[in-house]
């Protein structure tokens, strides 16, 4: 079988005098999506910072394409989208220049799209306002508005790491997110996710608990 | 390569200009610090002659020092530096970006102000020139030294008198040849090797820093 | 040897002050260097007893 | 990754890099220095104090050259091991090199505060100051500062693993800048005339006065060797804390 795309082995962590996972090992294909399960603080957002490389506490092996994570930072950040639990938007910055900005140093995110982004994440009327006078929902949704940037053609062996995406999203914004990440998954795409509700998507998704 | 640096710069100095009061800070500290020595010491012409060089870059080097605590810290609060270090590009870019956004927010106006001051100590007019070289040459280093202490700094709730520790035992060889430089020229003296050791300090910084800087970033990031 | 009596060799020619004062100082330093590490020893030990009997009880 | 080193060192080297090797070896190795140490501190000082000529211009205010020598010996060259290790637990994030480093920092900082004091008590009676700008004392100051960054970085930070890191980083930009440091505070120095005569620089020293100094100087060498063990073996006991050998340790 084709190594994974992603392999967790023999994973220890612990933070404040607490151990999180005592050798945590699991297999991401391509294509797949991996649903986090757990309850607070049972190390959802810790591992996936550790996937992405954020968070160096720990012992054990993270591999992409059986490479350890160090030796190929470059690819494998060049093909990770993270949506972190901090809305990582620039206050000062109008909402188009914050994903301009992103599209210049995520090379995997099409500056051309930025407009359609916005419009899929329904913020069409405050492209040109800054970001401070955007409420908490909308700021998370300037971020997730880089999943609609991706570039399509580049699906195959990226990963989309997104922590909480559907929090302080209205009804159909997690419609068009779901669909969003069907279809990117459809295209080749990976994607590990956290969330508290329970997802429309069933095809393709496996559930990790991390309580027991 | 270069493409993450520009993006960087661009959006740094985009948002110092949104915030444009917070640029004159630094500016009034060194005004004011620089007026707490005829007042502290003695106004007596000859005797501030004297004292200008040294006070001059000492204030300079404060100035500097005390505007390092925000350089990563909006980024880290905000999350965008964690998407900087996941960004394919080189980190190395965005440190040299970051230190080169410092030093034209505070340490070139510093510098552009300074003959003014020089004035107000009474330093000799043929020494201004040398002052405002030795400057040129002389904050860049500072910030990009100063970035490293930042960089380690930026996760601690109470950064602002750390980095002055940690930075300042290594501002001093700028110090005295910045400060040596004026001296000299105040002594009609050859300043030329001063320029040097400054331009050679310069660029070793500029060389080797951004490798500290960006390995602190992730290790602050990590914690 | 270099001292007649030992009032001379405290005395050193004047200098005793110093050279006294200075081996004193070092002495004091160097002897904390020893004794504050042995002291965390006794604590370490202490609290990891502590945490381990702790433990136990969960258990 | 490891498997990749394995090549590279021989195989003590391996030994020493896991905490509980390391923790046994050290263990095996105090004993011998700790008797090493307090065999050639107390020859040495006997020596120095008692059978040591006085110096013709300086009297026997020379004598605290045997630990003011020894104690600036010391404090530069620990802070080069402490950089050292820095280097090796970040390059290959290794536990034991952090816990060196870490436990290096507190000795460095009292070799260098003891240079300082008989440094300047040292200048009483030769310049008849306490403190005097001199090159060698300025730049121990300067040192002594540098450690007490690293000290405070690691007790800025809460998690030792982040703690360790950070402080191995701000040592290694310390050490590069050490040279130049010295540099440019020697040629301050002589740019400003201060003290015409500096201590510790004697024409050939006949050996009766060297002879004590160099047993001196082994001296505090062995002593660091003790106390960086003994500060070591803390530190693996502080952070192995889940490990199972741990607890044979403790019962």
């Amino acid at each position: 079988m084709l190594t994974p795309l992603l392999e967790i082995s023999e994973l220890y962590c612990e933070r404040d005098e607490r151990v999180l996972f005592d050798n945590l090992s699991f297999k991401v294909q391509q294509g797949e999506i991996i649903h986090l399960k757990g309850c607070n603080g049972s190390g959802k957002t810790s591992l996936l910072r550790i996937v992405c490389g954020l968070y160096q506490g720990y012992e054990g092996d993270v591999l992409y394409k059986g490479q350890p994570l160090a030796s190929v930072r470059e690819q494998f950040n060049g093909s990770l989208l993270y949506l972190g639990h901090n809305v990582s938007v620039k206050q000062g910055l109008t909402l188009t220049e914050n994903l301009r900005w992103y599209a210049k140093i995520q090379p995997q995110l099409d500056e051309a799209l930025i407009d359609f982004a916005i419009e899929q994440v329904g913020l069409k009327n405050y492209a040109d306002v800054y970001c401070q006078n955007l409420s908490a929902g909308q700021k998370r949704r300037v971020n997730l508005a880089r999943l609609y940037m991706h570039k399509n053609q580049q699906y195959q062996h990226s990963i989309w790491i997104l922590d909480e995406p559907f929090t302080a999203i209205d009804v159909d914004g997690v419609a068009s997110l779901e669909s969003k990440i069907l279809e990117y998954v459809k295209g080749g795409g990976t994607v590990i996710l956290t969330t508290h509700q329970l997802l429309e998507i069933k095809e393709g998704v496996r559930c990790i608990n991390l309580d027991d | 390569m270069l493409r993450i640096f520009w993006a960087e710069l661009a959006k740094d100095l985009l948002l110092a200009f949104r915030r444009r009061g917070d640029l004159l800070n630094p500016l009034l500290f060194f005004a004011m610090v620089i007026a707490l020595f005829p007042l502290g010491v003695s106004p007596a012409a000859d005797f501030l002659t004297q004292l200008a060089p040294g006070v001059l870059w000492v204030c300079a080097l404060l100035a500097a020092l005390l505007s390092l605590d925000n350089l990563f810290k909006s980024d880290y609060e905000d999350g965008t530096l964690e998407q900087l270090l996941l960004s394919s590009e080189s980190t190395y870019m965005v440190a040299i970006a970051k230190s080169l956004a410092h030093w034209l927010t505070t340490g070139l106006p510093l510098t552009l102000l300074a003959p003014l001051f020089a004035m107000m100590l009474f330093l000799p007019t043929d020494a201004i020139p040398v002052l405002v070289i030795s400057l040129l040459l002389g904050t860049p280093t500072l910030s990009m030294i100063g970035a490293i202490a930042a960089a380690l700094t930026v996760g601690l709730k109470k950064g602002g008198m750390l980095i002055s520790l940690l930075v300042l035992p290594l501002y001093i060889p700028v110090l005295i040849f910045g400060a040596s430089a004026v001296q000299a020229s105040v002594q009609q003296l050859p300043v030329n090797a001063y320029f040097a050791i400054l331009g050679a300090m310069l660029a070793l910084s500029i060389v080797l820093a951004p490798f500290a800087i960006s390995a602190s970033l992730r290790i602050s990031v990590s914690n | 040897m270099q001292f007649e009596s030992l009032t001379q060799f405290f005395y050193m020619g004047g200098h005793g002050l110093y050279v006294w004062l200075s081996f004193a100082l070092t002495f004091i330093v160097l002897a904390l260097n020893v004794l504050q590490p042995w002291l965390d020893k006794k604590s370490i030990l202490v609290t990891h007893r502590k945490r381990m009997q702790r433990e136990s009880i969960k258990k | 990754m490891a498997t990749t080193k394995k090549q590279i060192m021989p195989k003590w080297f391996y030994l020493m890099a896991s905490p509980k090797g390391c923790y046994q070896i050290t263990g095996k190795l105090l004993p011998t220095f700790s008797v090493l140490s307090i065999l050639l501190l107390a020859i040495g000082l006997v020596w120095a104090l008692l059978f040591a000529p006085q110096d013709y211009q300086q009297g026997n205010s020379f004598r605290i050259i045997y630990i003011h020598v020894p104690a600036a010996i010391l404090a530069q060259s620990i802070y080069f091991t402490m950089a050292i290790a820095g280097a090796i637990a970040i390059v290959w994030n290794m536990k034991v090199a952090d816990m060196v480093a870490y436990s290096c920092a507190p000795i460095g900082a009292s070799m260098a505060l003891i240079a300082l004091f008989t440094g300047a008590i040292w200048g009483k009676p030769t310049w008849g100051t306490w403190w005097e700008w001199d090159a060698r004392l300025t730049s121990m100051l300067i040192l002594l500062f540098l450690y007490f960054g690293v000290m405070a970085l690691y007790s800025a930070m809460d998690k030792p693993e982040t703690a360790g890191k950070a402080a191995a980083i701000l040592s290694i930009v310390g050490l590069v800048n050490i040279p130049i440091i010295k540099y440019s505070v020697d040629w301050w120095n002589t740019l400003h005339q201060s003290a015409t005569f500096k201590l510790t620089e004697k024409p050939a020293m006949p050996a009766e006065m060297w002879l004590p100094l160099l047993i001196m100087v082994l001296g505090f060498y062995c002593f660091f060797a003790v106390n960086l063990m003994m500060r070591l073996r803390n530190e693996i006991l502080r952070r192995e804390k889940r490990a199972s050998w741990i607890k044979d340790v403790i019962n």
